[in-house]
């Protein structure tokens, strides 16, 4: 009973901000649509027993990954609004229309077969000693080449954020 | 034997290569030698081999084989045989003396050096590889090296020819990739494992349709390379638009590259497929001969003249390589190298004079004679050699193919006759009117004659153009063995009986009468 | 009535439709990129309710590791949209129509 | 001795490599000096070798050098019987008066020793090809001469003309040479091997007749190429544009005598097919023919002595053609002496006159060059077949047994006597023009007599021309047929022509030197008087037949614009329309084609990321269905 009410009331926020971030011609605010969204789901990862998992949601997420958008669009100075006409010939159209297919599609396998699996009787334990022991043993690779790319991305930001974008002998624009 | 003298023979220029690009940029002046001086040790190596190679042996030899991926049946597996030591040896040969040649190339010295010498590595890895991955990775690395020599280094033309070339050699190549897959792939089914070990593959046993598929699959590649009628445009274009040494390298040993597929891949591995279209591509061969020849009378332009004269000359090659005879076989094989000698010397002259006049145009020329004797000498000497004459290297390749293709192609070998006096014609008609008559424009008398470099970058090709037509018993001695092997082969796999054999010659008339 | 990992799966759904309008709608590449967050989590709320449903915790790892390359990809992206935004003074993806400075 | 007969042959070759590389360094008359000495030691080498053969004891022998194509049965091997042993005799002693010759002719020329590299060097390979033991070796001869030709008819590169020649002697050379290798081929391919050992002892043993004669017909027209004959005999007055001693050591002597000697190698295959035999012999007969009929017609004093070559190298086909293959080696031997006397003779005479050849500005020599006029005198004799010169013997010889061989080869027997008296004719008209007569030099030209270096030659092949002809008489006693012995062990297998019996040749013989004092006697009276000129004939005052005959019956403009011309043109086509165009017009319009095709899909790709985003998320979808019809089926 108590999930039903979270899923109702944290599952209409997260719409309202995913709507308000993707429909607001303001980036700023669709932005705090979006923060809204993700706290909504880090709710629903707490439900679903991933602690752990929610915890690093909110922090990086919510709370890194916004922040960092928040302050781009800060930094280049886009809290103007964004002119919605659509110039693309028919990518309103079909966008909306394949949208609408999508759900319907979904919804007609929901209406079939939607989970074939048996439901497990035990929830899975999402606490920070379970992930880890799962990370640092079967997914102990993959992981360490994640530090790579997280290496890699920080060095390519910095490079490309850094160095001036005039062209080298050109004439600047 | 206690060196691997083959993967030396590859990765020594290679190394080259690297060290070349590696050269302080302050030093410019140390390019040359460093390079010339890899290539006299390539070279010395190459020595090596031909002295210490077993003569009557037919099989591989110095075979060198290591796993590289054992799953996929890919070795990295050598070996040499008569067939292929002297279009080693002529690669080894040839390329010290177009970079000798190449000391004025300005622009971008280290780089075209290491080019070369890349060249160089992957076409005596061509060569030597018997594995057809191995063999796959060799032809299509030297594309990269020879694409830049022309591209980078070429005449007015050259991003035009350098990409004509590119794809007309990578469309060839595709069918070859599909085909050396195939037979892998058959492989796994008969031996229960892929390989792609040409000794192996050997024993397959290849249905008649399979076989002509691969074998167009194979031939399609080799016959751009060679190049076969209506393959050949390319040829023109990159031989005409390719800086010196690129020409030399082009003519000499790629072109080879084409009729060595022929021979190692077509006749020895389809042979039942060789044996029913052989006509169709001796055919082609001598049609490519009179049709180069016929071409190059005309044109105007003294280095286009050379390229199409190397349509009519691998026609020879090719028919002999068809006529399925030993002395046709081993006519080819000896003619690969003549015309890599003889064509390279060619090239080399004309670039001599490009370097002195920046035209090949003949008209622009007239007399020469007289300012150059030297110069007019050693190109009278290469047209010659080239144009088939007695006792000299052309005639022992054109002569055998010529004899040893009668017996099974009578009428081909008789058109391909009058190749011979085509050539006389196109030669000699560019020769009279390049260098003979009053040089009768004011540039064309003031022009110097050969230095010292230039005679000597042209004194080791002559001495071995008299050596290989007054003695070529060395160079036949190696090679007929090996083009015995493959006849043999092909006795036993299909009912072709090739109509003359070496051991018939022995017959002392004398004896049967009685 | 009990909430089962089906109401996860269709929330889900509804967000990534949502995400991939926006994806498709709006110019603004910045706009654009937070509805691939958006796409990217509601992908994650799915694996997560699966998770539960079949009682596996590889689920939540693989959601880690979603976060882990969403959270580089951004990086970077935001790293271009700052530099493509000095050089054109727009944030707007269909003013880079062309492979040109 | 014979085991080194190599050393004849090498010889020549190392003058030729050494001047090559030295020559051009060394004082004038040093260069000449060494080349003349080397083909004369060769020269005494061989008549040492030789020996045997004039006792009667020797046996034909073969040295073999090293292993060159042994798979074609084609190795440095050399044959030395009589027959090669006559041959080299003469190229090396006619060979070694020229080089002699040449030392005074070539005086003053800036590529003096160029000129003896060369000479050598043709000496070597005339050698070579005497003395082959297989049609491999034959062949390396075969063409080195040719070459040896181009290299020395345009030594003379600056003159185009001459450039031209060079290239037209060894391009019709090589037209022969075609024939000549399909012959070899016929040859490998029946009896496996290039070796005389093999394929002359019996031929029949490994051929028919047919195949012998699509064998022999093809060396037919390698022998016409090299031995400028009916068709290919168009180069040799051309190449007369080579300096004097070349037209007479190559052009009368030597080279032009390897078809000759080719067909009496290969006799026991020519003998296998009656019909290439009659070929050969009515090839010849039409060709002695036609030549001496231009030959009345030249002005240019060289120009008539080469169709005259052409005439005589005809008679020499028709001997070797009836059979009587001694007769025909004989006359080769006797014309090497009295050609290349004349054609010495004529140089002397243009180096007198300043590089003049036309005759129709010569006249009266006789006064101012005596020791010239003295030997042209017995060259002249000698040509037009008045005994006891020498040419009277071999050439009457030849008519004898062709009208010996009776049926068609009387019908040849009859040209041969025409063409006797059409030389006697023109050879007479010819030194009235030169030697005799009113003189008609050109202002400032002072003739002198030449040198005693190039008269010496002169003397000494006048001498052989007078008096080698006794060689071989049909009689008995002092001048019995000694040629004919020394010949015989060569062609001991071969069924020789024999002479008519009875009285019958004294007959034939009278009736041709009636020819030839008839024509000379003629040309005498035609060409007598102050305008001996003028009543000469002259292209530009003839018409009709004449006019025909002036211009070597057009045969020139015929070819050129016959054969040259549209070989020519479908070159041109090949090149620039088919290949140009057709072939590689083809491969740039599939270029075109695939940029056509990419031009009308390259639309798809608008920029637009967002476009491409529709389509990413249009393909999600995509899969969606296929997953709903998965599992609706």
């Amino acid at each position: 009973m108590v999930e039903l009410v979270l899923f109702i009331v944290f599952g209409l926020i997260a719409v309202a901000g995913a709507l308000s971030m993707v429909l607001h011609p303001n980036p700023v605010y669709g932005a705090l649509g979006l923060m809204a969204t993700m706290l909504s789901i880090a709710v629903f990862y707490v439900v679903n027993s991933g602690h752990f998992i929610a915890a690093v949601q909110v922090v990086v997420y919510a709370g890194a990954v916004m922040t960092l958008f928040l302050f781009v669009i800060m930094l280049i100075g886009v809290d103007r609004a964004e002119n919605l006409e659509e110039r693309l010939p028919m990518q309103r159209q079909l966008a909306i229309g394949l949208g609408v297919a999508f759900l319907v599609l979904i919804g007609l396998i929901g209406g079939n077969a939607w989970i074939t699996a048996p439901a497990s009787a035990s929830e899975p334990n999402g606490s920070v000693e379970a992930i880890a022991d799962l990370i640092f043993t079967d997914w102990l690779l993959p992981f360490e080449v994640t530090t790579l790319l997280l290496i890699i991305a920080s060095v390519g930001a910095v490079a490309l954020a850094q160095f001036s974008p005039r062209r080298r002998g050109g004439a600047e624009e | 034997m206690g060196f691997n003298v083959l993967s030396l023979l590859i990765w020594l220029p290679v190394a080259g290569a690297a060290v070349v690009i590696g050269l302080p940029r302050r030093r410019p002046e140390l390019v040359v030698p460093v390079a010339f001086a890899l290539s006299v040790l390539t070279l010395g190596l190459a020595g090596f081999l031909v002295f210490d190679f077993e003569t009557a042996n037919g099989g591989f030899q110095f075979i060198e084989k290591t796993a590289i991926a054992p799953d996929l049946g890919i070795d990295y597996h050598l070996g040499v045989d008569g067939i292929s030591l002297f279009l080693v040896a002529l690669t080894a040969f040839l390329f010290p003396i177009s970079i000798l040649a190449s000391v004025n190339v300005a622009d971008r010295r280290k780089e075209f050096m290491a080019a070369v010498l890349l060249l160089e590595g992957a076409l005596i890895g061509v060569f030597l590889a018997l594995d057809l991955v191995l063999f796959f990775v060799f032809f299509e690395v030297l594309l990269v090296p020879m694409y830049f020599l022309i591209g980078l280094w070429g005449g007015e033309r050259r991003l035009e020819a350098a990409l004509k070339f590119f794809l007309y050699t990578a469309l060839g190549s595709a069918f070859l990739l599909v085909g050396i897959i195939f037979l892998s792939a058959q492989a796994n089914d008969q031996f229960g494992s892929p390989t792609f070990n040409y000794l192996e593959l050997l024993n397959l046993d290849i249905s008649r349709s399979a076989q002509y598929w691969l074998f167009g699959a194979f031939g399609v590649a080799f016959a751009i390379k060679v190049p076969l009628f209506p393959f050949h445009t390319w040829l023109p274009d990159a031989h005409t638009e390719a800086p010196t040494a690129g020409s030399v390298v082009l003519a000499g040993v790629l072109l080879k590259m084409g009729t060595y597929g022929f021979l190692r891949f077509n006749l020895n591995l389809f042979p039942e497929a060789t044996v029913q279209l052989a006509g169709f591509l001796a055919a082609l061969g001598v049609f490519g001969i009179i049709y180069g020849a016929a071409v190059a009378i005309v044109q105007p332009d003294l280095k286009r003249l050379v390229a199409y004269s190397s349509v009519s000359h691998l026609g020879f090659v090719v028919l002999g390589i068809f006529a399925l005879t030993s002395q046709g076989v081993s006519g080819g094989v000896i003619q690969m190298v003549n015309h890599g000698l003889t064509t390279g010397a060619l090239f080399l002259l004309v670039g001599m004079i490009y370097e002195r006049r920046h035209t090949r145009e003949i008209a622009a020329y007239g007399g020469l004679q007289k300012a150059m004797p030297w110069f007019a000498g050693f190109f009278l000497f290469t047209a010659f050699a080239s144009a088939g004459l007695p006792g000299l290297n052309g005639f022992v390749g054109e002569f055998l193919i010529l004899l040893g293709s009668y017996g099974r192609y009578p009428v081909l070998a008789i058109i391909a006759a009058f190749g011979v006096l085509l050539a006389a014609v196109y030669l000699l008609w560019a020769y009279e009117r390049v260098f003979t008559g009053e040089p009768d424009k004011e540039e064309n008398r003031v022009l110097s004659d050969l230095g010292l470099r230039e005679v000597g970058i042209l004194v080791p090709l002559v001495a071995l153009v008299v050596l290989l037509g007054v003695y070529p018993k060395p160079a036949l001695d190696r090679i007929e063995p090996a083009v015995e092997r493959v006849l043999d082969r092909i006795e036993d796999r299909t009912d072709f009986e090739p109509p003359l054999r070496i051991d018939d010659i022995a017959v002392v008339p004398a004896e049967d009468d009685q | 009535m009990e909430v089962t990992a089906g109401w996860y799966l269709a929330l889900g759904a509804v967000l990534f439709v949502i995400g991939a309008g926006g994806m498709l709608l709006r110019r603004n590449a910045l706009v654009m990129f937070m509805s691939i967050e958006l796409m990217l989590n509601a992908v994650n709320l799915t694996f997560v309710a699966i998770g539960r449903h079949v009682g596996d915790l590889n689920g939540q790892v693989a959601v880690f590791f979603v976060m882990v390359v969403a959270a580089a990809e951004v990086v970077v992206g935001l790293a271009i949209m700052i530099s493509v935004f000095r050089r054109r003074a727009s944030a707007s993806v269909d003013d880079l129509a062309v492979l040109k400075g | 001795m014979v085991d080194y007969i190599w050393i004849v042959i090498a010889l020549p070759l190392a003058g030729a490599v050494f001047l090559h590389f030295f020559g051009s360094r060394l004082r004038e008359p040093i260069a000449g000096v060494i080349a003349t000495s080397t083909v004369g030691l060769s020269f005494f080498y061989a008549l040492i070798a030789a020996a045997d053969f004039f006792s009667g004891t020797g046996e034909a022998e073969t040295v073999h050098l090293f292993d060159w194509i042994p798979t074609l049965g084609a190795n440095a091997e050399l044959l030395w019987d009589p027959l090669s042993a006559v041959m080299t005799l003469t190229v090396t002693g006619v060979g070694a008066l020229i080089h002699l010759y040449s030392i005074g002719y070539m005086h003053g020329d800036p590529r003096f020793g160029r000129f003896f590299t060369g000479l050598n060097f043709f000496t070597a390979s005339m050698l070579i090809l005497v003395l082959a033991d297989n049609f491999g070796a034959l062949f390396v001869g075969w063409e080195l001469v040719g070459l040896s030709s181009y290299l020395l008819i345009s030594f003379w590169f600056q003159k185009p003309s001459a450039a031209a020649a060079g290239k037209k002697a060894f391009i019709v050379n090589r037209i022969g040479d075609v024939g000549f290798l399909i012959g070899l081929m016929l040859i490998l391919a029946n009896f496996n091997t290039l070796t005389y050992g093999t394929v002359l002892a019996d031929p029949a043993r490994f051929v028919t007749a047919g195949t012998a004669t699509a064998i022999t017909l093809l060396l037919l027209l390698g022998a016409a190429g090299k031995s400028a004959q009916i068709p290919l005999y168009f180069w040799l007055p051309d190449a007369m544009e080579g300096p004097t001693p070349v037209s007479a050591l190559i052009h009368a002597a030597t080279m032009v005598t390897a078809g000759v000697y080719m067909v009496a190698r290969t006799a026991s295959l020519f003998e296998l097919s009656g019909f290439a035999a009659a070929t050969v012999a009515t090839v010849g007969a039409f060709t002695a023919l036609f030549a001496a009929t231009i030959a009345l017609m030249q002005r240019d004093i060289k120009r008539v002595l080469a169709f005259s070559t052409i005439s005589q190298l005809g008679y020499m086909f028709l001997a070797v053609g009836t059979g009587a293959y001694v007769a025909g080696i004989f006359h080769l031997f006797t014309h090497a002496f009295f050609k290349a006397l004349l054609f010495l003779g004529s140089g002397s005479v243009i180096h007198a006159m300043g590089d003049e050849q036309d005759m129709a500005k010569m006249g009266g020599l006789a006064k101012v060059m005596p020791v010239t006029h003295l030997t042209m005198v017995i060259g002249w004799l000698a040509i037009i077949g008045i005994p006891p010169l020498a040419g009277f013997w071999s050439k009457d010889e030849i008519l004898a047994l062709a009208f010996g061989a009776g049926g068609w080869f009387t019908f040849l027997w009859v040209l041969g006597i025409i063409t006797a008296l059409l030389t006697a004719v023109y050879m007479t008209r010819w030194m009235y023009l030169t030697f005799w007569g009113e003189a008609r030099w050109d202002d400032g030209v002072d003739p002198h007599e030449s040198p005693a270096v190039m008269t010496l030659p002169l003397v000494g092949l006048a001498v052989g021309s007078a008096a080698f002809g006794l060689l071989n008489t049909p009689f008995h006693g002092p001048f019995k047929p000694a040629f004919e012995h020394f010949l015989e062990p060569s062609f001991e297998a071969i069924e020789m022509a024999h002479l008519p019996s009875g009285s019958t040749p004294w007959f034939l013989a009278l009736i041709s030197i009636a020819a030839a004092a008839g024509g000379a006697l003629f040309a005498y009276r035609r060409y007598q008087g102050a305008e001996a000129f003028d009543t000469a004939p002259v292209a530009a005052k003839r018409t009709g037949v004449w006019r025909w005959v002036t211009n070597g019956y057009y045969v020139d403009d015929i070819i050129g614009n016959l054969l040259v011309l549209p070989g020519k043109l479908v070159a041109a086509w090949t090149a620039f329309v088919l290949d140009t165009e057709i072939i590689d017009g083809s491969v740039r319009a599939i270029g075109g084609g695939v940029r056509r095709i990419s031009g009308w899909l390259r639309p798809v790709q608008t920029g637009f990321v967002r476009n491409y985003a529709v389509v990413t998320f249009a393909g999600v979808v995509g899969l969606l269905v296929w997953f709903v019809s998965q599992g609706a089926g």
